[in-house]
Order: structure tokens, then C-alpha cells, then sequence
């Protein structure tokens, strides 16, 4: 599975893209399966409020399945316009 | 509908006038532009426009089709840069085209609010050797709400 | 603020960049453009615009006022023609800039309920020898209300 | 005084304006004047509420007073925009 980082948790985390093997059921499993890897991802995974998160290119939450997703990224909420 | 992504610079009297010279019976077109803002400090070096490739042109067709679900417009147009952009550098702009006011102001507004909030761009202040990430606003997420 | 009540012909994107250019600390610019929309029918040949001199910029110039008095705008622009237009031609436009998008949007919106109810401005659609006056709608009055 | 019509206040009138003396206290004296002055005036003011009126450039209704007024405009609904 592909995992990217944007913004300030992309330089948290100190890169754009992890590729991971994971049992994962749900994001938020993911996230502390994260949390747990490094000390940089338990900074940018610190607050999940400050996050956002989108699977397969399409937002959601934190309690969504992972099951067949190819991809999953978190960031902060978007400043776009 | 015509959504582009893209890093370049574009002229926003150019394709105002390519969009409306593309409409024909709608009586009225809206656009709106952002334009970089200098720092209250005046010395905003540059803005760094971060977005997801793949996502961003999705996200933006989403939120095209719910527009175009709610109001009767004719077209709609969305231009939006990332990368590096200076003060009054033009970062993006939408435009859309109706035969009535009402339904080309709110169809731009939506637009507007949902891009603001829903389209995975992220902006980072660059002067000097600070650089901020754009904190996103409690009324920019207020604002989708009134939808 | 810049008024233009005229018969001549002008180019919206020329328009929209020259307000742009004169704009510093504006993040959010909004256009409004009125084009003449053929008849339902499709034989609208000419659309004729009668305006009362003397009265007309100073009743634009009114509503653009109370439209700086109540968002915070940095600047206002509105050209309205007059004379014999036809099919997809401008008929006017409006042009806001604010530091920030909501009150743009407002400006704009309030400017073009006020415009198309209180400017002294009445139009006749001209098809054949078909002449008509076109009659204002109610809910065009009804709009104002909401400001 | 200078009155004037617009629109097809002005094509019912035949004309785009007259100038008048009158000792018209208001508006609806002046349309009541007029009225009675020829056919034409009488149709192009037969419903008022298809009317509005202008004082010296201002919009007003049919009760303002006229004194001092210069001009005085008639014309139906504005359809700017």
C-alpha cells in the first residue's frame, strides 16, 4: 500500500511516500501502527483533530476499512482557493 | 467544464473573455480570482502551492458536478496553480456561465467555498527564512455548512 | 471606484485585467458580465437600451457607495452601454476587490440587485417589428429585500 | 418645471419631454394635470403602479412635494443589468 504525506506532515515525517505491507483494518490502526514505527511519525501523527485523510483519492475519516485500498494519504485540512 | 491544474502562470482577462466567447444564450457570467496576498509585514517572499496530483483534478470534477447539480449553469470553468507564486501573482480563478445572476453568483460561490475546503491544495508563506503552512479558517469550514 | 455608463462596445477580459493590475493587498476579485441572451424564439435582432443622462451615474454611483459602507471593499467598478446591442453582446459589467472572498461576492451581488432595479436603465428587445419592453420581474424587486 | 418620460412612458407621451408651469404641490397633482391635459397623457398615466417617478434625479414616489423641483422624470420599472 502506498502511504503519502502532504504539507507539514510530509516534512514531519521527512518524506512524501512510504510503501508498506499491513494488516491494517482501518486508518486510524494504521495510524498508530505508524505511530509506533518512528518518532517522526508519532510527531506528525500527534494530534489526528490537525489531520485529514483520504483513501484512493477520496476523503474520509479515520474509521474507514482499508481493505482492498491501494492508497491512503494523510494531511492537514486543505487551503485551497 | 473545463478544469486545469496546472503549475504555469495564465491571464485572467484571457480566459474570461475565451469563456465567454464559448457561451451561447446565458445571459450571465461570473468569475472569481485569488490573487497572492503580501503578508500583513510586507515581505512575503514567495507562496508555495503544495496539492495531490490525481486527487486535485478529481476532487475539483466533484465538486464541478455538485455545482452543476444544484444550479442551472451553462459552463464552469476552474484554472488553479501550484508551486511558487509571488505577491499578486494570480493563484486561481472559476467562472461560470448562466442565463440568470442568481444561478451564476451562488454556482461560483459553491465553488469557491468547496475548493477552499475540499480540493487538497496546501499553502505555505515563504519570507525569508520563515516559512508558514496556511492554517486553514474556522469560517472557511463554517462556510460550507450554509450549502 | 470607476462608473461608465457608455454606448461604445468594451472588452471584459481588458477590463478584468486593468482592475486587476490597479488592485495591491487585494486576495479576491469578482466580475459580473451581462451579455444580451437571444429570445426564446431565437429572432432577437437588436436589443435597445434607453438610460436617463445625468441621473444614471449618480444612481450608480449611490448604490456603489452603500455597497463600500457596508463590506470592505477595496475598490468598485461598472461599466453599463446604452444604445442598439445585439445577441451575446456585453451589456455591463461589475468588478469588486476585497482583501477577502465573502465580501466580493456580496459587493458584486449587491451591486447587481441594485443595478437592475434603481439604475435608470430600461431595455426594448427588437425582433422583426416586434418591439417589447422588457418588464421588470418581481423578483428582481423581491431581491432587494434581502440586503 | 421640465418633465420627462423614458420608455414607453415616453413613447405614449410622443415626446421625451415638456416644460411646463404648474402649481402642482406634488407628484400625483402634476400626473392629474397632465392627465386631463390630452388623451395620450391620460394613457401613458392610466395605472401608476407601472410608474415611477424621479424628483431632480432622485428616485421618490407619487406623494413628493414638487416645490423648487427643476425636473421631474416618469418612467416605468428599471430593467438595468
Amino acid at each position: 500500500m502506498d502511504v503519502l504525506y502532504f504539507a507539514w506532515v510530509r516534512e514531519r515525517v521527512g518524506r512524501p511516500k512510504d510503501k508498506l505491507e499491513t494488516d491494517a483494518e482501518t486508518v486510524r490502526d494504521l495510524v498508530n501502527e505508524l505511530r509506533e514505527k518512528e518518532e517522526r511519525y508519532a510527531a506528525a501523527f500527534a494530534d489526528l483533530d490537525a489531520l485529514r485523510v483520504a483513501v484512493d483519492q477520496e476523503l474520509t475519516d479515520f474509521d474507514a476499512p482499508l481493505k482492498n485500498a491501494r492508497e491512503v494519504a494523510f494531511f492537514p485540512p486543505m487551503t485551497g482557493g | 467544464m473545463d478544469i486545469r491544474v496546472q503549475e504555469q502562470p495564465f491571464d485572467l482577462g484571457a480566459e474570461a473573455n475565451a469563456f465567454a466567447a464559448k457561451q451561447t444564450g446565458m445571459g450571465a457570467l461570473v468569475t472569481f480570482t485569488g490573487i497572492v496576498r503580501d503578508l500583513a509585514e510586507g515581505d512575503l517572499d514567495t507562496m508555495e502551492i503544495e496539492h495531490y496530483p490525481g486527487m486535485t483534478e478529481k476532487a475539483i470534477e466533484t465538486i464541478a458536478n455538485e455545482a452543476l447539480s444544484r444550479w442551472t449553469l451553462g459552463d464552469i470553468l476552474v484554472i488553479h496553480r501550484y508551486g511558487k507564486l509571488h505577491a499578486d501573482e494570480v493563484i486561481m480563478m472559476v467562472a461560470t456561465a448562466a442565463r440568470h445572476r442568481a444561478d451564476a453568483f451562488q454556482g461560483a460561490e459553491f465553488l469557491m467555498d468547496f475548493l477552499k475546503s475540499r480540493a487538497p491544495f496546501w499553502k505555505k508563506e515563504v519570507s525569508g527564512t520563515a516559512t508558514d503552512w496556511v492554517a486553514a479558517k474556522d469560517e472557511d469550514e463554517d462556510a460550507l455548512s450554509r450549502w
